[in-house]
Formats: structure tokens, C-alpha cells, sequence
């Protein structure tokens, strides 16, 4: 990378901070919950224009990043957005993109992308199913030819943001194997019902698909390129969803450490007990773990490694069980304070808990790490 | 132990389970009532409990009989507790009022607060809270900011408390302020009995992250108390709190003798039944499941395997008193392992799902998994003692031992 | 109990905790290491004049105990023993008894039963069949009826004792359900190979039926009585080895302890260092647990309580998760010397190790307790 | 970075790659040498191989050339270890030769002795190991008791030390020695270069749990070294040593720029092939197990991204040197994971059954799990320096802190 492209993406980096400290600081984000609102559509199209939904879109299609490695910069936003807990469909957004701009072997899907690029349309990913563990390549929800195009039956759960969504992205089974199908919400036989959420502002959603009809143009690649869909998809589900707890623990760190120079307890800052000491350097060495393997992480998804899958469930593995224990530690280390609902902490707690049980748990992807060693 | 007792254990408990058949309502283990703690008819309902368990000769089974009890042994407490089960029983009453305030001014208190306040709170007349903690606090529970200045037979107190439980339907409170800021720190405390709803005192809930809002805030300004309102010696106030605690860590771990009846207080807890969730998930025949059923069970068992034991070396003199906090960790370890497994189980459905009881609520519960650990003294405080009191490790370094008060440095 | 019953137990304990002060110290475990021997016969008759062999069998079979509680006082030798890591059989012969004096609905052993009590025959449980993990009452091995008697066919390992043994009480499969045998190491067709132990002292082997011939006296109570005798057996193998466990705990916490008030780093003793205190405030309370469950477990066998099982299963969960996790931790508290040869922490480790890992481990009890609890 | 180099990395990469195929032997990964670690011969062939990778150009790659090394930047050593893999190499030099001892002569060393051995370590022709650690000291580097005392242009040593990797192998050694005893703790220190072979030194090796006698113990009984033997200053040997403990914490967690080649050198450690355990012992089927088997090669992943990660970070100054002891801290912890795993996979095998590679070597391998946190200081300082140096936090307490040190209290 060139020292002008460096230069390029820390002013990107800094234009959203700049944007999620003025925009969508906590007291935002509290609103919101206040309100049962997940997020604020004006706003997010403010987002967008900012860029991030362009990241993962190639320059042909609208989109393109300044050092010309989108992955990396979409990792930066999510990371910021995860030091104060953001709004937003940041997540499922680019997911769908990730899926949308890779499958050059179907339809045309330009229109959407366009839509998505501007945020004047909201996607998400369709792809647990009621009962299942993560297990996306294998979809119960079946798709079945029909004239020029399919009929969709079957429920499919924990969707993100299905509540505000336009469309989604559906992984389905047809005859031929699975194959993804992009459904608007206003498609006849589609019903959206709100599910409760962990998260302060994430929302989840149930979508019923009763023999919902669709064209051939709905389809997303082909059944051919399906399964490297779906990896990608999950592979940036997971590392946007990493690098967002990353930016949490950094921030809750940071006031963890504050607070414990500040306050005292039998005349001395707790900072200055041993049991303490320890436990804050454990932390620290966790988060710096957990720094090294998104990286590592990131890296090979950007550069489309064969080791990525690995990688990626690796960094699962490593955040997911880190992370929690760490915000659970600066809970404790906050006294009573620290399970109030005034105090913020529980609103990182909600935050790396769902980003921990979703697209996967430490102990999912430690049983792909098996398959993946050949076990 | 037993043998000056008229009325032998398995006597009481028949004659205590004929009349609980015939005047307690039961509970439907399938639908308990969706308590929240936090309702003005609960606290009413409880009360009423309570009178119709005194009316019964059931009530204050461990307190002596010049205070309104039934002066029997933990046995006989014991065998009612179990006999209780499966009955509504007055649970809201058990801490602080019966098994931390109740015991501490039967330790502590002079003839008259003995006599008027735990006869009524064995009556059910009575609600006791503890205004203990300070904002500014933590585990520093000796470092009271809040102050008590004598004015003639009286005392103004001026300061503020924090994670008062239940102080909202309380009716006294045992509050402890300092008297001398001269005096080291435990030196210049004094403990008071409060009544709460005095001019001057303004109470507000504090909201947990769980919903709860059974802890309470407070700010007292110009709250007068008469000078009987001292319970032990002015500026003796820490002895009063000692025993205040080893009470609190006594209940909170499961030992305490003056507790009647079993079960969750706050039914707002997630349901712990791992094996109805491993088999409404699917689960049932993974192996790594099992395992995390198997040991989250067997870690329960521990539990009541070391209270029991704790409890009678402690009765013994086999241990110290200060093993009660043994109890107290075990219970914030237990309910870690618990909370943790349960997440576990629960998968992605703890934090995206069907509202209600299920896997959602178990996200919800891992939100105040340190409730275990930070409630009736920190499981770090619990460590401090235990190596110090129990093995005789030297004390930690305080900056505020044996100088003046006012000389010692707060939070900023 | 009354009260001369409560003495006269003590007296029991104190010459059992003499006996091993005197004659095996760890000065003679290491020298019995060193020599490559396992235990000395000759003392194991004198240790069971004591009665530790006794316990379990009832009077009118030439056993007792003081206190009528058998299995309590016997869980109190193997306690005594674990303290100083004790070598000899005291484990094999003891299970093996349990499943004799037990076996009512079968042939006579009363003279084997002479033979263990008084330490002239020794007796060990085969077991554990090559590959498999902890499931007693599944075994492979076969005894086809033949004449009056039965031929067993196959391979035993992790046999404890086996090189010293005398006889063995066999597991096996016949045609109507598990049934169990005595066999002598004499008898043609067997085969004792010595394998490799963690432990100091005590030696494990792997035993080959070869058409072994054994009559009908060899048979140990019934096929309707032999799921019963297994259970039991397996309860007394895990008491036994819980017993030894606590006891080594104790002696290992002692002497940690004494060690950090000795020893100074820093012009302070270890003792001193907060993050220390908190890691032995742990230990302690894992020991305490550890006793209590032990307690709990050694009452309900005694009793014969129907949850008997559940609570040997609670206790070799807990145990042997916290035990090997307070002796390391011990370890590193001693810092490099806890490492070396010459230092006995490692061979208080290999006993814990030994029996952590032996007879299920904790995660093979976790699994039987979900099978109890009905899942 | 690498702009002014005349050969790039990918050039010396190729380079290298065919020396190697041309000069040393491979190894079989099957079969690799029953080495112990302990054996003459070993160290006689891996002084041989050192010769001959100095020979070829291509020893001490990250020394500067004045001193008989390369010059070159870790890219280049980078590029030489990975080619190296599956190579026979003089592993058993890397620690504490060339990573510790000779990095800190090169740092605090005078010139002579940069030129004698820096360059006699690089050509092979000596070993350099550490006198440091004292049998009363643990963690307590710098409370050294043994005594240095100056005689004319001469030192002699009385004293004991313990725990000095290899020193039964080496040369000469770093020996911090007290020179003033009426100074502080840290100020009355004096690093040495003592030649081993001399008359006085009493040399024993340590047999472990794990069988391994690779350390050893010293006395010394007026051991006479000249004047020329300080590095450092007099009195300043705490810098040289702190200089060295940085180089021990960067080669133990896997940093060092200085090391040569990868692999174990010391292969009585159990394999860490858990895919093969797993499907040997018949558990690949296992959940539970797969998840085993996943968390533990997750966790070594992490520590090579961390190691990566941290090493930039010190080397571009976005962490502090002290960082390195995240790295140290980081190996232990995936050292017990792995131990712990290791054990819970070979089940009942670990303690019984057949000699030889297989469950039973991960058995023995649990007794020496806390060496990883042991060895090249315990994780409990690197928690110290963490706590202290990274994130700015109060010192713990010293009691022998400005006082002279003839007053502190030792061990008893």
C-alpha cells in the first residue's frame, strides 16, 4: 500500500468516527432503545454516503475503496461503529452485498446494488431456519421450479433487521442443491414477525414464505457457484461482526482501566491491587490477541486465501469466548454499578454476547476447525 | 442437641405439614406466579403470610421465644423448610428483614429494640432494610461518607446510600453513618435504626440491567433520629456491621438458619432446568451437551454438599465463622458456571428469539451474571477474607489504617 | 453413631495414618519407585492385620468394621494414604471384595475372600478392554458356556495390580448378559504383559484370555445380580480413588501454604501478594468442596442410597476437575522447584493425574449424570 | 525498509534455498532424531552445523557484520527459518546462545567482547548461557545473593546458582554477581562473563519431573574472573540484566529476530498432533472431542498472529518494549491449553498403558504443564509488566525498595 493510500484510509477511518461520535453517540443509541426504534433511515443514507455500503462493490457496479481493499476498510468501519455500539444495518447490508456482487455466473442484480449503495433500500440475510444450529450450506427451505421461476415455502428465523428490511437474500434448497433468491417484502405469501433481541438496537425478525412466487430473475449466481456464495457471506457475516466487538472491548477497556485509577477503595485506587493488576493484565492480552487474529482474519479474507474459512472460524473461536469474559470482568471490576441499567456497559455486554452467539458460536466453528484439519 | 426439646423434630414436622395442607395455599410448580418482586400487593401478600404463619406457631422458628419466636434449633427449621415446599411461603421476608437485619439486632440491639422490632418482624409487621453501601463505596463498606452529628437527644443524618434491597417496601432501615472524623476509619461509625418513611429522606429504585428494581438508592438530608435509635455503642458501629455482614454472607450463601421456606425470591431468574432445554432444543443426544448438563448439575450439588458441611464445621467450631465465605464464593461460582452453560445451551437463539421463557431469557440472565459475584460482598472481598481470616495470610495494605478519617483520599 | 463408636474409629484412623508414617513414608514410596518394585507383599499383610482389607466384608466372612461403616472407614484408610501418595493394593483387593461379599446368588468364594482379607492373595479388577472408554457394563470380552464351565476369550487392559495380581475378577459376555469370573494368573491361556503407569508406584498391565477354561465355581454372583455387582464395584474403585485425592490435597495445600509464608520475593513472603491470597482462598474452598462431596458420596454408598450413583458421579466430576487444577497450581506457586525430581509434587500430580483419569473421567461422569437426570 | 539492501529478500530466499538442498541434511518429519536434548554428541552436531551455516553465509543473519553475523533485517531471518523447515539445524543454539546471551553482549557488551564472542558464537566455536536465577530467589531476579568481591585486577565469586539452561554444554556464562551490599537492591549488581571451565565452579544438572536434566545448578567457591570480564558497568549489572531478560521473554514467546530455524528442541514433548490422537483413539466422531481439537489449534493460530502482531508493534513503536511479555504470557496459556486438551483426549490412557509416543507421553507431559509458565519468568511477573509498564498501573509493594540490601529479609 502506498503511503498516499494509508493516508487516504485513515482519513475514511476518521471521517467515520467523526460520523458515529456526532451522529450516533450512546445517548443515541439509548434513545433509540427507548423508543423501540432500531435505526433511522434518513440517517443511514447519510451513512452510505459516506461509503459503507460501496466497500465490498466493485468500482464497475457504483461502489470501490480508496486503498482498493474493501475488506479491510469495511472491517475499520465495523470497528468503529462497535466502540459505541452503532444502530444500523451495517452488517446485513453488506453481507447481502458480499453475495450480490460475487455472483457474476446469474441474473443482474444491478438495480439492487445501486439501491443498497445508496441506502435507499435495506437487504438482509435470510439464512438460519427455526430449530437449526449455524448451518447455512444445508437450507430446509425449499425453492421448487415452477413455470420460468420458483415457489419459496419455509420459515426462516433470527434475521436481522427483518423488521426493517426491503428485501432479502434467501438461502434455499432446489433440486439441483442450494441456491440464494433475492424476495421483496411486499412478495405476496412473505410475513415478517418481530422476534425479541439481546441487542439494545439490533432487531431480529421470523419470515414465513408460503409458496411465495418468484422469477427466474430473482436468482443469485446459480447452483453452481451457491456454496463459495455462502462461504463468503458467512466469512463477512463473521469478521464484521468480530471486528464490532473488537471496537467494543477497546472502548470498554479504556474506561475499565479509567475507573480503576479513579476510584478507591480503603484509600487506595484499585489499580493498585495485585489481584486486580493481574486480571487487567489478562485483558489486556486478550484484546490484543483478539486484535492480532481479526487482522489475520481480515487479511485473508481481503485477499481470498484458501485459508480463510480456517482463519475466519479461528478469530470465532478466539473473540467469541475472549470477549464475553472480558466485558463480564469489567462488569465485575465496576462493582454493582456495572449490572445497572443507567451505567453503559450492559449495552457492550448485549453487543459481543449477540455477536458471539450468531453466524456460529466459539463451539460451532470449533467443530468446522475439526473438519477443516481433515477430522 | 435436641433432648431438652418437649416436641421432637419428626413430631413438629407432621404437625407443621397438617397445617400447612390445611392453611397455606400451594404453588403450581408448572405456572409459579409471575412475581416481580417489585409490586406493592407481593410486599402485602407476603406480610400476610408471614402473620398467618406466626398465627400458626410457624413464625421466627429460630428466634428465641422472648422476642416473639419459637426458640427451636435449625432442625426444626430445616424440617419445616422442607415441609414448606411446594406452599406459598412469605420468601420476600427472608433477606435482609428475617436472616440479616432480624439476627443482627438480636446480636446487637438493646432489650427494647429486641423487644419491639423482631417481635414485629416475626409478626409480619415489620420490613427491615439495611442503608449500608455508598455510592462512592464498593467494597469499601467502612468508608461511609454519610454523617450522623448529635444535636442534643438527637441525631441529623446527612449523606447517601446505594443497593438497599427492598428499602422501597421498607419500614426501618439499619443505617450506618459516621459519628467521629477524627477517629481511624471503623472507629468513628455508629448504626442506627431508621425509619424510612422520615422527613428528609427521598428513595429511588435503581433499574438493573436484568429489569429488576429491587435495589434502592437514597439521600438524607437532615433525617432526624432519636438516641435510641443506636444500636450498640455510639462509634461502635462497625461491630454492629460485622455482624450485619457475616449475616448477609451467611444468607446469600444458602446457611442462614433464620431463613423459612425455599425457592427463587425473583422468579425473573431464568429457568435452570438444563434438561427440559437440552431436549426442547435438540440437543438431547449431543455429547458436549451432556457434558455441560452433567457438570452444571453436579457443580448444584456441590453446592448444597458444602453448605451442609460448612454450616456444621462452623456449628462445630471445626471452622472459623469466617468460613461462611466459603459458602458465599461457591454460590457466585455455582451461579457463573450456571449462567455460562446456560448460554451455552441456549445457542443463537439467547440472543435472537421468541420472547418468554426459553433461550432468550437465558441471554437476558448472562447480562447480570455478576450479580452473583458483586451481591453481599464481592467474591473479591470473599477471597480477602478467606485468606486472611481462614489461613492467616497477612492483610492487604490499607492507606486508611489508623489515621484520621478525614485524612484518608475517596474516588475522584 | 455413639459416641465409643466415634472413638474407637478414631483409634482405626490413627493407627491406619501411624502405620504409614512408619513404614511408608515417601522416603520408601520413592526408594520402591527407584527399585521399580510397586509394593512390598510381606507389608501388605502386616497393613491388612490392621484391617484394610477387612472393611468392606461382612463378620460372619471374617471381616468388619468398628463402626458398622464399613465403606466410611475405608474411605478414611484411602484418605490417610493419599496423603502421603501410599503404595499397595488396597484399591484392586477392595473392589474386588465389594463385588464378592455382594455376589450372594452365586458359588462360594468364601475362601478367596479368607485369602484377600489376610493379605495372602491379591485380587484386581480386569476391566478396562483395549480402546474402550469407561463402560463397565458392556464388555466385550466373551465366556462361552463349555461343559460345566465356560472358555473366556479376549484382552483386558489398564488392569491395576496386574503384575502383582494373584487372581483376577473378569467382566465378561456370555450369551444371557454380562456375568462376572475369578481366574487365577496361573491359569493356562493367561498372559500378563506390564504396561507403562503415571503413577510412582502403583503398575498397570494388560492381561490376554487365551480359550482360558474356568468352571463354574469361577462365576461371581449371577447375570441377575451382575449389573448390580459392576455399580457397586465402580461406586467403591471411585470412592477409593476420590479418598486418595482429598488426601493428597490436603497434604499438597499444607505444605504450599507453609511455603508462602517461608518463602520471601522482594523483601515480602509470597503469602503477602494479593493475587496469590486469592488463588489459595480458591484452593481452599475447592478442597472443602472436595470433601464435601466426597462426604456426600461416601454416605450414600454406604447407605445404598438409590442415588448413590448420581453422587459418586457429582464428586468424580468435581474432584477431578479441581484436584489436578490445585496440585498445578501448587506447582507454579513453588515456582521452578515444583518441577524437579526431587521435589515430591510430582508425585502427589501422577496420583491425582492417576486417578482423575482412571475408572471415568470427569467428563464420562458428566455424561452418566445427564443419562440419570433422564436425558 | 529494505531499500538499501543489495540483495532482497526473495533473492536470499532462493539463495538459501538452494544452499540448503546442497549442504544439510533433511529430517525426517516421520521419524525425527530421538533427541534428549542432554546428549554430548547432540551439541557436538549442533556446534557442527553452526559451522557449516557460517560457512555457507548464512549464520547470525540479524548480527551486525562487524561481529561476524549478516546485517541483515528479521525479513531475511524470516525467510532463512521458513526455508530451513524440514532441515536439520543447531536448534539447541538458538536458546540462550544466540537469542539471549549473545543479543545482550551485542547490546551492553564492550567491544572485545563483542568481537570474541558474538563472532565465536556465530562460527559455532561457543556456547554462551545465563548464570541468573539463585535457589532462594524465584521470581526475585535481582535479589542475588551470590557475592562478587574485588581482589586487584581480579573478581571472586561465592555463591550458587540455579536454573541455567544448558550450562552443563556451554562455554561461558552471564553471572550477576552482588558488589555492593550496602546499596540497594538493583544498584549493588555486576554482570559478569565467567568462563564455566574454572577452577571453583561445581556444576550439577537438575533431573525434572519430565526426565529432562537440560538445566543445571551452580556453585561457585572462589571462583577468580578478570577484571575484563564485566559487561556493563560495575554496579550498573541490573541494566544488562534487565537488557537480558527482554531478549529471554522475546525468544520464550517466539519473537526473537535472533533465532534460527523452528521446531522443538526438545522432542521428549508429547506430539501435538491432536487430528491423529483423536482418530487413533477412536474419538473422531466425538463432538465434544472436535471441539477440543478445534479451540487447541484456534489457540496456536492466535499465538503466531499475536506473535506477528506484537513484533510490528514494538518494532514500528506502537507498543512499548515490555509488550514482549504478552507473547511470554500468551505461550503459557496456550502451552496449558494444549497440556490440558492433550490430557483430556488420551483419557484413561494417559496414565495407564503402552509406553512410548501416544497418550501415555501426553500423560507426562501434564507434569511439566506449568513449565511453560515457569520458565524465562513466570507468568505471574509477566502480569506484573503488563500491569506496570503497559497500561501505567502502581507498583506492587517492595519491601526491599531503597533500602540497603544487607537489611532485606530472604526466604527462610
Amino acid at each position: 500500500m502506498t503511503v498516499d493510500t494509508a493516508a487516504e484510509q485513515k482519513l475514511f477511518r476518521d471521517t467515520t468516527a467523526d460520523f458515529i461520535a456526532s451522529e450516533t453517540p450512546l445517548a443515541i443509541v439509548r434513545a433509540l432503545n427507548a423508543s423501540g426504534e432500531s435505526f433511522n433511515r434518513e440517517w443511514w443514507q447519510r451513512a452510505t454516503e459516506i461509503g459503507w455500503a460501496t466497500l465490498l462493490v466493485p468500482e464497475e457496479l457504483g461502489g470501490g475503496s480508496v486503498s482498493g481493499e474493501g475488506v479491510r476498510d469495511l472491517v475499520g468501519v465495523a470497528t468503529e461503529l462497535g466502540k459505541s455500539v452503532g444502530p444500523g444495518p451495517l452488517h446485513p447490508v453488506n453481507v447481502v452485498l458480499a453475495g450480490l456482487v460475487d455472483a457474476t455466473d446469474g441474473p443482474d442484480h444491478g438495480e439492487l446494488i445501486d439501491a443498497l449503495v445508496s441506502g435507499t433500500s435495506i437487504a438482509t440475510w435470510a439464512v438460519y431456519e427455526p430449530g437449526s444450529p449455524w448451518n447455512p450450506a444445508a437450507p430446509g427451505l425449499t425453492a421448487s421450479a415452477s413455470g420460468a421461476g420458483y415457489v419459496l415455502s419455509g420459515v426462516k428465523d433470527r434475521v436481522e433487521a427483518a423488521p426493517q428490511a426491503d428485501v432479502f437474500l434467501v438461502t434455499a434448497a432446489t433440486e439441483n442443491g442450494p441456491l440464494q433468491f433475492i424476495v421483496t417484502t411486499s412478495s405476496p405469501g412473505v410475513t415478517v414477525e418481530p422476534s425479541g433481541s439481546l441487542d439494545a438496537v439490533k432487531q431480529y425478525g421470523t419470515v414465513t414464505f408460503d409458496n411465495v412466487e418468484v422469477s427466474a430473475d430473482a436468482v443469485v449466481g446459480s447452483t453452481a457457484s451457491t456454496a463459495a456464495l455462502i462461504e463468503r457471506q458467512g466469512q463477512i457475516a463473521n469478521l464484521l461482526q468480530l471486528a464490532e466487538t473488537v471496537g467494543a472491548l477497546d472502548t470498554v477497556f479504556n474506561f475499565t482501566v479509567q475507573w480503576a485509577f479513579d476510584r478507591y477503595s480503603f484509600g487506595r485506587p484499585l489499580a493498585s491491587y495485585q489481584a486486580l493488576k493481574h486480571r487487567f493484565a489478562d485483558m489486556k492480552l486478550w484484546i490484543e490477541a483478539s486484535r492480532a487474529t481479526l487482522d489475520g482474519a481480515t487479511q485473508a479474507v481481503q485477499d481470498r486465501a484458501d485459508n480463510a474459512p480456517y482463519l475466519v472460524s479461528v478469530a470465532k473461536s478466539y473473540v467469541g469466548q475472549r470477549s464475553v469474559e472480558i466485558v463480564q470482568d469489567a462488569v465485575q471490576l465496576h462493582g454493582g454499578i456495572g449490572v445497572t441499567w443507567e451505567h453503559d456497559l450492559h449495552l457492550f455486554l448485549r453487543r459481543v454476547t449477540v455477536n458471539r452467539q450468531l453466524f456460529g458460536t466459539p463451539g460451532e466453528h470449533r467443530r468446522l476447525i475439526a473438519s477443516q484439519l481433515g477430522l | 442437641m435436641t433432648e431438652t426439646a418437649i416436641e421432637t423434630v419428626e413430631e413438629f414436622r407432621l404437625r407443621a405439614r397438617t397445617w400447612l395442607a390445611a392453611n397455606v395455599a400451594r404453588v403450581d410448580p408448572d405456572a409459579p406466579p409471575p412475581s416481580s418482586g417489585d409490586d406493592d400487593a407481593e410486599w402485602l401478600h407476603a406480610r400476610e403470610l408471614q402473620k398467618r404463619l406466626y398465627a400458626g406457631g410457624f413464625a421466627g422458628i429460630c428466634f428465641p421465644k422472648e422476642y416473639g419466636g419459637l426458640g427451636l434449633s435449625h432442625e426444626y427449621q430445616e424440617a419445616f423448610t422442607e415441609e414448606a415446599d411446594g406452599y406459598e411461603m412469605p420468601l420476600l421476608l427472608n433477606v435482609p428483614t428475617l436472616s440479616i437485619c432480624a439476627p443482627t439486632i438480636l446480636d446487637m440491639g438493646s432489650e427494647k429494640q429486641k423487644k419491639e422490632h423482631l417481635s414485629a418482624a416475626i409478626r409480619g409487621d415489620e420490613v427491615l432494610v439495611q442503608f449500608l453501601s455508598e455510592p462512592s463505596g464498593g467494597s469499601d463498606l467502612a468508608g461511609v461518607l454519610t454523617r450522623a452529628d448529635r444535636d442534643g437527644d438527637e441525631w441529623v443524618i446527612n449523606g447517601a446510600k446505594i443497593w438497599s434491597t427492598s428499602a422501597y417496601a421498607g419500614d426501618y432501615a439499619l443505617c450506618l453513618a459516621r459519628t467521629d472524623w477524627n477517629a481511624p476509619k471503623h472507629r468513628g461509625l455508629t448504626m442506627f435504626l431508621m425509619k424510612i418513611n422520615s422527613p428528609g429522606v427521598d428513595l429511588r429504585r435503581i433499574k438493573q440491567v436484568n429489569g429488576s428494581t429491587e435495589f434502592c438508592e437514597e439521600f438524607f438530608d437532615n433525617v432526624v433520629v432519636p438516641a435510641d435509635a443506636v444500636v450498640g455503642e455510639v462509634n461502635d458501629g462497625w461491630t454492629v456491621a460485622s455482624r450485619q455482614l457475616f449475616h448477609e454472607r451467611t444468607a446469600v450463601g444458602g446457611g442462614s438458619p433464620y431463613t423459612s421456606g425455599r425457592g427463587k425470591r425473583d422468579t425473573r431468574k431464568a429457568s435452570d432446568d438444563f434438561v427440559a432445554l437440552a431436549r426442547e432444543t435438540g440437543q438431547a443426544d449431543d455429547v458436549h451437551v451432556r457434558e455441560l448438563v452433567g457438570q452444571a448439575y453436579a457443580h448444584r450439588t456441590v453446592q448444597e454438599q458444602l453448605i451442609k458441611r460448612v454450616a456444621t464445621a462452623v456449628e462445630s467450631g471445626e471452622l472459623p465463622a469466617p468460613a461462611m465465605s466459603l459458602i458465599r464464593l461457591f454460590h457466585a461460582e455455582t451461579d457463573w458456571l450456571n449462567t455460562d452453560i446456560g448460554l451455552e445451551l441456549a445457542g443463537s437463539y439467547a440472543v435472537a428469539g421468541p420472547l418468554g421463557r426459553g433461550p432468550l431469557e437465558l441471554g437476558t440472565g448472562y447480562l447480570s451474571r455478576q450479580a452473583a459475584s458483586l451481591g453481599g460482598g464481592s467474591s473479591e472481598m470473599s477471597r480477602n477474607i478467606i485468606s486472611e481470616r481462614l489461613l492467616q495470610m497477612p492483610r492487604e495494605y490499607a492507606a486508611d489504617r489508623d489515621v484520621p478519617f478525614s485524612e484518608v483520599k475517596h474516588s475522584s
